[in-house]
């Protein structure tokens, strides 16, 4: 199974209990991933109100995840 | 150069703004973000701001890119801080140098506008009775839907 | 205290900017005129401000008075040159301080705009070439009639 | 004759040859002294073109003026 790299922000790090994970998972996607990671760690926050970075660029949901990409699950910023 | 600095320390904004001086700008327009003693009411005594850095970067210059093709200016600058902030600090700045004023107000405008928006940055409140929470988000892990304020971010507040 | 300020003497604006932070402001906008190095075309060397100050600073702390009345802003100050300025040099400092962004920025423009309809200053610019001239009336002198030019006032430049 | 302090700004000080002066006369408004003035010194700038000001107010063109009146014909500001 691929290894994803993944960091956490916000209140995604809070409710997750961690800042970053190295994760096997069988999500070919990143909407798959972020499924995966609703049921796991209770996420409130569904993707339409996220967006998905795969190795710190933007991407749409339906990217495609491979072996040792750097995951980041956006929620909405707050920055400013 | 990146012109969109993410720095966790205080702010040197005297150098920001000498660096965009320019001989052909008439006019410069220059925001700040400073941190409020209350939100809601609430007595705030500090935020911390959480980025994703190398997104946050990527973005804050594609902002000022944009800025640059969008309107007739001359240069831009910005930054935006991380690290835990005291009331009164400055969490953002952001300095537009152009030849005509118009162009200066509404690009330095767009700037702060698009960062609210899009750039990868968290701010959580530290109150003055304990509590810590996250601004934007904080209602959803508790009850499980969106709220509105989201959407409309009036915690972000400027 | 008049906070609308004429000055004859280089200007310390971080001083203006420090005398305007308020722990329940969030946002701060301020804005600069800068003498540019041409207009028209033409190579400025330098550009004289004179101002009849009474009614000048009578008039810039009305506009600042209206901009409190009619924006939702904490506080605002304003100051204006006169004498013979150079090239990058500050010819006018608005900052104005307030809870949200967008009260900042509008009336930060409603002030320079304001303060270039009604105030009673007027600049002459110092060319390369040897030339001075008024800015907005130099035309009428010769023509004896007034230029579209007087009433757009792109010599402002700002 | 009333006497009226004037204070000539901008080009008006140039097309007078001085900044200021006090001047005795019969004009009895601003702007019949405005009339009075761009005969003698032909000032091209008509008065719709002008603003007024006595003792440093801004003040409507048919101010009555007074002995001692302190007034400044006001040309296109160009501030800022």
């Amino acid at each position: 199974m691929p290894h994803i790299e993944l960091e956490y922000f916000a209140q995604l790090g809070d409710v997750a209990g961690r800042r970053a994970e190295t994760r096997e998972t069988v999500a070919g996607t990143a909407a798959a991933l972020y499924d995966e990671l609703r049921k796991d760690y209770g996420f409130a926050l569904p993707s339409e109100r996220m967006r998905v970075a795969v190795n710190a660029v933007f991407r749409p949901w339906d990217q495609e995840l491979h072996d040792g990409d750097h995951v980041v699950f956006i929620p909405p910023v707050s920055g400013g | 150069m990146s012109r969109f600095l993410i720095v966790d320390t205080l702010a040197d904004i005297s150098s920001f703004r000498e660096s965009l001086t320019r001989s052909e700008a008439g006019g410069f327009c220059s925001f700040e973000g400073w941190v409020r003693h209350t939100n809601d009411g609430r007595s705030v005594s500090g935020i911390e701001y959480v980025a994703f850095i190398p997104l946050a970067m990527s973005e804050g210059q594609a902002i000022l890119d944009e800025t640059q093709a969008r309107f007739d200016i001359t240069t831009s600058l910005a930054m935006h801080r991380t690290g835990y902030l005291e009331v009164g600090d400055i969490a953002v700045w952001i300095g537009v140098a152009a030849p005509h004023r118009d162009a200066a107000f509404r690009a330095c405008r767009y700037v702060i506008d698009e960062i609210k928006k899009r750039v990868p940055i968290w701010k959580r409140e530290h109150y003055v009775d304990g509590c810590v929470e996250w601004v934007a988000c904080h209602q959803d892990a508790e009850s499980g839907h969106v709220p509105n304020r989201m959407d409309e971010s009036p915690e972000t507040r400027v």
